[in-house]
């Protein structure tokens, strides 16, 4: 049997670009900005890497769970909807004088239930997930209008406030809580994807589901745990979105969901299922953050810093494309 | 052994329907510890069916299934697994994106609290492997870029891992070579003596003499005999099947060989072949042979311009056209079948007539629109001339048994009207009527003056109703000669590259008859 | 913070928006406050800038945050939410950075100083300004604008509160919001007048979008020309279009090239170490078509604009 | 195997369910509200009737194109920013002292072009649509906006402002002519979907695209038509949101894509691809706008309203599903 085309060496050549490939988009975008004179000395500022982090947090937590549901073939556009319905949850709960301990873990809670009911609808009834959690994206955010009374909740100041606080913003050090949160749940998350058995599910269902199925795979158990899981880091996200704005609004992170799902693709996933991954999916995140927050600072007009990142999004997938054709 | 008492497998009046369909109208079968059972049956006959039941992915609407002399009703494939039940399905279950190693242990995995096991994980898959004869196989590469064959070879390998007490084998030879076959049977036999009960799907007859103990014959969704293997006369198993006698099945029909009709010089593409060279007349049939791997399947694609051509001519009808695509090729008469009509060759969701008058909308369409009910007429003459199973030319084609869609798919190109056919496997997962059928259509389409590629795996095939007969061995093609020079044994002696010792294998241009 | 190396005063001014007129209005006025110092031998820079999406609270915080840690010299802001807005305020002006409210207020008192026109009164004066039209007695609509915005919700305040005096005017519904643009303004409108359009005698709707909207849809089902009093709040060229041909009684018409100017000009003081107001007033009008041809009248309704933006 | 002789009966139904599920959804719809006492008089009038024809043809038009989108196995997030884009183009066109027939022609022209450039991408690059046109959906954002200046863009009253025009808004007669339009099209996309060779080339591509270009099927070129084609539809709904503001709004129709989408698949398309029509979609836009004008008039709030139709476009696929399980 042949099989020379299997030589080890296109095999690493493959792993380098795969991990690095993503890193080289986010050292680009980088240079990038680094060839404004002007930029640069306020663009390489520890004050400014902090504030890019910040701002990227939310959108590297939500795409967190996104990667899960990708990865297993599916897509949930409700994301942005259930992070601005969690941070009006987390903020009624702490107007009614739940403490902020018990006030976060009931609305990560709430998430997962979210999650649990699109993970339920599209397994259970072997619904498409795109028709799913396209409505659910108007019932999680209308959930939020009607649970905010149609305004923004504002709990008094508290402990949850401080998860996104930017203490010292000239600075790098201390990094917010929030930022050290996402870290940890990471890395966390590397490994559940590539060494648990659950993670492996998760590629096996989105790479060939009736495989998975006629291997014995609960696929359906399965599913609802992966839209489960993104739930509690929509959840969770809604509470640093809360922390971030100090009040629930039921009217933020609109389009959120594109911009985690962006995130992730440009990380490497493909959104047929079956591959991408979480370093690759943090680094996709980053380049987002850094381009807005660039092309923000960049005194372009705002349509630029629009039409910039559709540019990049395309960019950017299409050289991982290119770089996947390589390959073989 | 073949009349123990108690049975390992029993099933009694089964019967399922899909929808209209009866796809099983009351099977009873029985199958005893140690013991090979094959399944025979035509195409649509019922035989994948009875054994997704057993395997947990359709409940049976009638009947009854003991196991080990307990009622059994498994109510998905995990559970059959764990009750000992593994299946190797007629179509290519894998999981693309995942590792060798990954697709064998799938569902399985050696774990500690929800985490894998890699090296138990790694022990596992190489001992499958190496009870194949695979262990070459790298374990890290993602199965996509194997070839079919070698992602048959690690489906099989999936099914050995579980310590099953039934194997169910669903056409696993289809895409085989021999030398693989040799491998398969040895392992089945290892598997017998301990113990295990084998179920096994082939449309190759004598493959299953050579392999089994019992066999049983569906037909129509019925058991319609049972009996002992070895003693039994192929003849009357095709009778019991098919319902009438087969005598011949592969006939002898007169035809001439005209101009060259495609000429392939030194043809190279991206991987393989590396430097093919053939020619092809009217009215000829050219068999290619060769191992899995050998390159055939590119070859064809090459020629048809489905893929990149790096190098070498491709000469149709006497005239220069080296690079080209699909569409082009089909303009100057050439049709391609291909390989895996699942992913390349039907539109699963479409119905009869679509599939059939895909690449001909033209002959009927008037200012680029369609006349559905010339259309339709057209598509039940095929259905007709074919006689594929169906309800109407506007049945879905996915509802069909695999069998009848590769009729429907050979139907396209009649309706095409190609005047070159590149054949590649096109009677893998048909049954031996239909396959007498097909093989009487290509010496048709011969006598017709049509030039016929036909690439398989199955070498009476080739023998039978070819002309010329090449060989392919990693991407060129070795040797080629009238069939008549051939014998099985030098063919398979060319396909694993020890050429050296014969001197035909200068040939490579002289493709003459 | 890091000071500008040259001795270029950088101000950053931060709109809720940059499409509405309204806006074009204030960014006018404060390209007007950048020549005038200028003039005066002062170098000072303005820097436009507004969320990429309107209406995005986090964007417009992220935008402050950025010109924080970039160390502008000032900002002037028009906050998006009263309450999301604070801490990235209280962030800047403690690294250093005064901040001017406009236009919207913002719970907390550390910034330099609050220019905006007194929207409670100007919703009053739509109140009051409505049951004259309707001689105190009538049935009456008010289309909100959306959830959180201090402005429109303090306009909305108003107008209820003098609605309240007038016991025969009946409030007929005043749950719908005419949301961000004007296609949603225009069909929450068409919707609403298929139910009440027979019977509503006054309209009131709190923004620019929304009263262009409202007048389109009661012109289409024929009650525009003053049967139904319509009474809106700012003035795009449309409303002034509206009113000439009598389908809108009024206009509460703020004067944005003064809050723009005055935000800036303000700023420019305190950094000068002059001491400055905590609250400037930048007016309400109330325009009709009596009033509209009028010179002040015409100096708020058709800013100059072109004189300042395009250069 | 057992073919029973065709039944008849099953055949029917299925024909009956398939060209008649998304109209009992119409149906249904409107029963739900006429059974309100209140409401009653005034929604079933011509003139409501009139209403929702007209705010409907937007998204009605939009989804002719994204019906050929979605049959071919695509999808098109930059719809809604093409919308916007086009009106802008109109009314600057229109400022410019263009004719009102040229601008409409030119307008409709350009939409078609940015379809071409999707559909490039898209086709020869083999990119996955959805990121392309989420891409893209930046990029025509901020074009608009450039475009436009950043304001709103308002020529002098015109003819094409009567497209959209309600004439005697009371009754139900006349129709706007965009209405008119809108059918028009609808008829001939029915044609061309059913009868076509191109039509039955976009079932093909979409059912499976590899067999599509084994069968000789220019594939690349069939989808550059397909994008184009929409992308024409789409700069007609541009040129109708033109009419219906009597302005060019580079900030309308944000969201848009998603109800054309939803649209598309109540309509009984399959996002997989290779299934959906003309009728269906059509009878979609209209659940979609009986919904949307109902729920407003019932003066519920905006989020009963949001809530009300992520459930119905979660309830209409899975009924859809449901049906077509009962048929096999
Ligand atoms: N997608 C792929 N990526 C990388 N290598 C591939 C891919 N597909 C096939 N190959 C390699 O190309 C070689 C030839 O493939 P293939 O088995 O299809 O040839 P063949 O002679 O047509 O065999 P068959 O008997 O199956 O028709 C194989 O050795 C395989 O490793
Ligand atoms: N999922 C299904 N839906 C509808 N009909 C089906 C389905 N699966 C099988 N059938 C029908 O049931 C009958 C038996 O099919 P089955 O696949 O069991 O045949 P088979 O004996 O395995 O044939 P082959 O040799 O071609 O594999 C066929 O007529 C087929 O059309
Ligand atoms: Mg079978
Ligand atoms: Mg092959």
């Amino acid at each position: 049997m042949a099989t020379d085309p299997h030589s080890k060496d296109s095999f690493n050549w493959k792993q380098f670009l795969n991990s690095f490939g993503p890193l080289l988009g986010l050292l680009l975008v980088i240079g990038l900005f680094s060839l404004s004179a002007e930029l640069r000395p306020t663009f390489f500022t520890g004050g400014n890497a902090k504030l890019i982090l910040t701002q990227t947090v939310i959108v590297a937590t939500g795409a967190l769970g996104m990667t899960l549901i990708i990865v297993s073939g599916g897509i949930d556009l409700s994301a942005g909807s259930l992070v601005a319905l969690s941070s009006v949850v987390a903020a009624t709960l702490l107007l009614q004088d739940w403490s902020p301990a018990s006030a976060l873990i009931l609305t990560v809670l709430a998430g997962g239930c979210i999650g649990a009911i699109n993970g339920t609808i599209i397994a259970g009834f072997r619904m498409v997930p795109f028709i799913v959690t396209l409505g659910m994206m108007g019932i999680a955010r209308g959930s939020a209008k009607w649970l905010a009374g149609n305004k923004t909740v504002n709990p008094e100041e508290n402990a949850l406030n401080g998860i996104m606080e930017p203490i010292a913003p000239q600075n790098l050090w201390p990094l917010p809580m929030g930022v050290w949160i996402t870290i940890a749940l990471a890395i966390v998350m590397i490994f559940v994807m590539k060494y648990s058995v659950f993670g492996r599910y998760v590629f096996a269902i989105g790479s060939n589901e009736d495989t998975a199925r006629l291997c014995g795979i609960r696929v359906r158990t399965n599913k609802i745990m992966i839209y489960t899981l993104a739930g509690l880091f929509f959840g969770l996200a809604g509470v640093m979105q809360y922390s971030r704005l100090t009040q629930g609004d039921p009217t933020v992170a609109i389009g959120l969901e594109l911009e985690i799902i962006a995130a992730v693709v440009i990380g490497g996933a493909s959104l047929s299922g079956g591959s991408g991954s979480i370093t690759g999916t943090m680094l996709g995140a980053l380049i987002m953050g850094v381009l807005k927050s660039g092309s923000s600072q960049m005194n372009w007009p705002t349509y630029m810093q629009e039409i910039i990142i559709g540019i990049v999004i395309i960019l950017a997938v299409g050289l991982d494309k290119w770089r996947q054709g390589k390959q073989s | 052994m073949t009349t123990t008492p108690t049975k390992r497998l029993k099933m009694e009046g089964v019967r399922k329907r899909f929808g209209a369909t009866h796809a099983l109208r009351g099977v009873s079968f029985e199958v005893g510890p140690s013991e090979v059972h094959t399944l025979i049956g035509e195409n649509g006959a019922g035989k994948s069916t009875l054994m997704k039941i057993l395997s947990g992915v359709h409940k049976p609407d009638e009947g009854s299934i003991l196991l080990d002399g307990s009622p059994f009703n498994p109510s998905n494939p995990h559970h059959a697994r764990m009750c000992g039940i593994a299946m190797i399905y007629q179509e290519l279950n894998l999981a693309p994106d995942l590792s060798v190693m990954e697709n064998i242990t799938l569902g399985d995995e050696p774990s500690a609290l929800g985490w894998r096991r890699i090296s138990e994980q790694k022990a596992r898959a190489t001992e499958a492997l190496q009870q194949l004869e695979h262990e070459q196989l790298p374990l890290d590469i993602p199965v996509n870029r194997l070839s079919i064959a070698e992602q048959q070879v690690v489906e099989i390998a999936r099914a050995l891992i579980g310590k099953p007490k039934v194997l169910i084998m669903d056409e696993p030879t289809s895409s085989l070579t021999q030398v693989d076959v040799q491998n398969l049977f040895r392992v089945i036999n290892l598997l017998k003596a301990s113990g295990v009960s084998v179920v096994y799907i082939s449309h190759f007859l004598e493959e299953c003499q050579t392999i089994s103990d019992r066999y049983t014959v569906l037909r129509d969704g019925e058991s319609v005999g049972t009996g002992d293997m070895k003693k039994a006369d192929i003849q009357h198993i095709i009778h019991q099947m098919v319902g009438r006698e087969m005598k011949d099945i592969y006939p002898r029909k007169e035809h001439s060989v005209g101009k060259p009709a495609l000429e392939v010089k030194g043809l190279r593409g991206r991987i393989k072949p590396k430097s093919a060279s053939f020619r092809l007349h009217k009215g000829e049939i050219y068999g290619v042979a060769g191992l899995v791997g050998a390159g055939r399947t590119e070859t064809l694609r090459a020629c048809f311009g489905l893929d990149r051509v790096d190098s070498g001519r491709v000469v149709v009808m006497e005239r220069e056209s080296t690079y080209s695509t699909p569409t082009k090729r089909l303009a100057q008469g050439m049709g391609l079948l291909s390989e895996n009509r699942k992913e390349e060759g039907l539109l699963l969701n479409r119905d009869l007539a679509d599939n059939l008058t895909l690449t001909k909308f033209g002959s009927f369409s008037k200012f680029g629109f369609i006349p559905r009910k010339k259309q339709l007429e057209a598509a039940e003459h095929w259905i007709d001339k074919l006689k594929v199973k169906t309800r109407s030319a506007k049945q879905t084609i996915s509802e069909l048994s695999g069998g009848n869609q590769q009729k429907i798919a050979i139907g396209r190109l009649l309706h095409h009207e190609a005047d070159i056919f590149l054949l590649d496997e096109p009677t893998r997962g048909i049954d031996i009527g239909s396959k007498a059928q097909i093989y009487s259509l290509i010496c048709e389409l011969a006598k017709q003056g049509k030039a016929i590629l036909f690439v398989s795996s199955y070498l009476p095939e080739l023998l039978g109703i070819c002309d010329t007969i090449g060989v392919m061995c990693r991407g060129e093609i070795k040797a080629s000669r009238p069939a008549s020079e051939w014998s099985e044994h030098e063919l398979i002696s060319v396909a694993v590259g020890q050429t050296s010792d014969t001197p035909e294998s200068q040939a490579i241009d002289t493709t003459k008859s | 913070g890091p000071a500008a190396k040259d001795d270029t005063i950088r101000i950053a001014v931060i709109p809720k928006g940059t499409t509405h007129e309204f806006w074009q209005s204030i960014h006018a006025g404060a390209r007007k406050a950048e020549k005038e110092l200028t003039a005066q031998g002062k170098s000072v820079e303005i820097i436009w800038k507004g969320p990429l999406k309107e209406d995005d609270r986090d964007q417009q915080m992220g935008l402050v945050e950025s010109f924080t840690v970039k160390g502008v010299d000032g900002i002037v802001l028009a906050p998006l939410d009263a309450k999301a807005l604070v801490r990235p305020v209280e962030s800047a002006q403690k690294s250093g950075i005064p901040v001017v409210i406009i236009d919207s207020g913002l719970e907390t008192t550390n910034y330099v100083s609050f220019v905006a026109t007194d929207n409670l009164k100007g919703g009053e004066m739509a109140g009051n300004y409505m049951a004259q039209q309707l001689e105190n007695k009538g049935k009456v609509i008010l289309l909100r604008y959306a959830v959180g915005s201090a402005s429109t919700e303090n306009r909305e305040n108003g107008f209820l509160k003098a609605l309240a005096k007038y016991p025969d005017i009946e409030l007929i519904s005043s749950d719908l919001y005419a949301g961000p643009t004007r296609e949603t303004a225009y069909q929450n409108s068409q919707n609403l007048l298929n139910r009440f359009g027979k019977e509503v005698d006054a309209i009131f709707c709190v923004n620019e979008n929304s009263t262009i909207g409202m007048t389109k849809a009661l012109r289409e089902i024929g009650r525009g020309n003053g049967e139904v009093k319509m009474i809106g709040f700012d003035a795009g060229s449309q409303s002034i279009k509206d009113m000439e041909s009598g389908d809108v009684q009024g206009l509460v018409v703020q004067d944005p090239v003064k809050m723009g100017y005055e935000g800036v000009m303000t700023l420019a003081a305190h950094l000068d170490g002059k001491k400055v107001e905590k609250r400037i007033d930048t007016g309400v009008v109330m325009i009709s078509p009596e009033n509209l041809n009028e010179e002040e009248s015409q100096r708020l309704l058709n800013p100059p604009l072109d004189e300042y933006l395009n250069q």
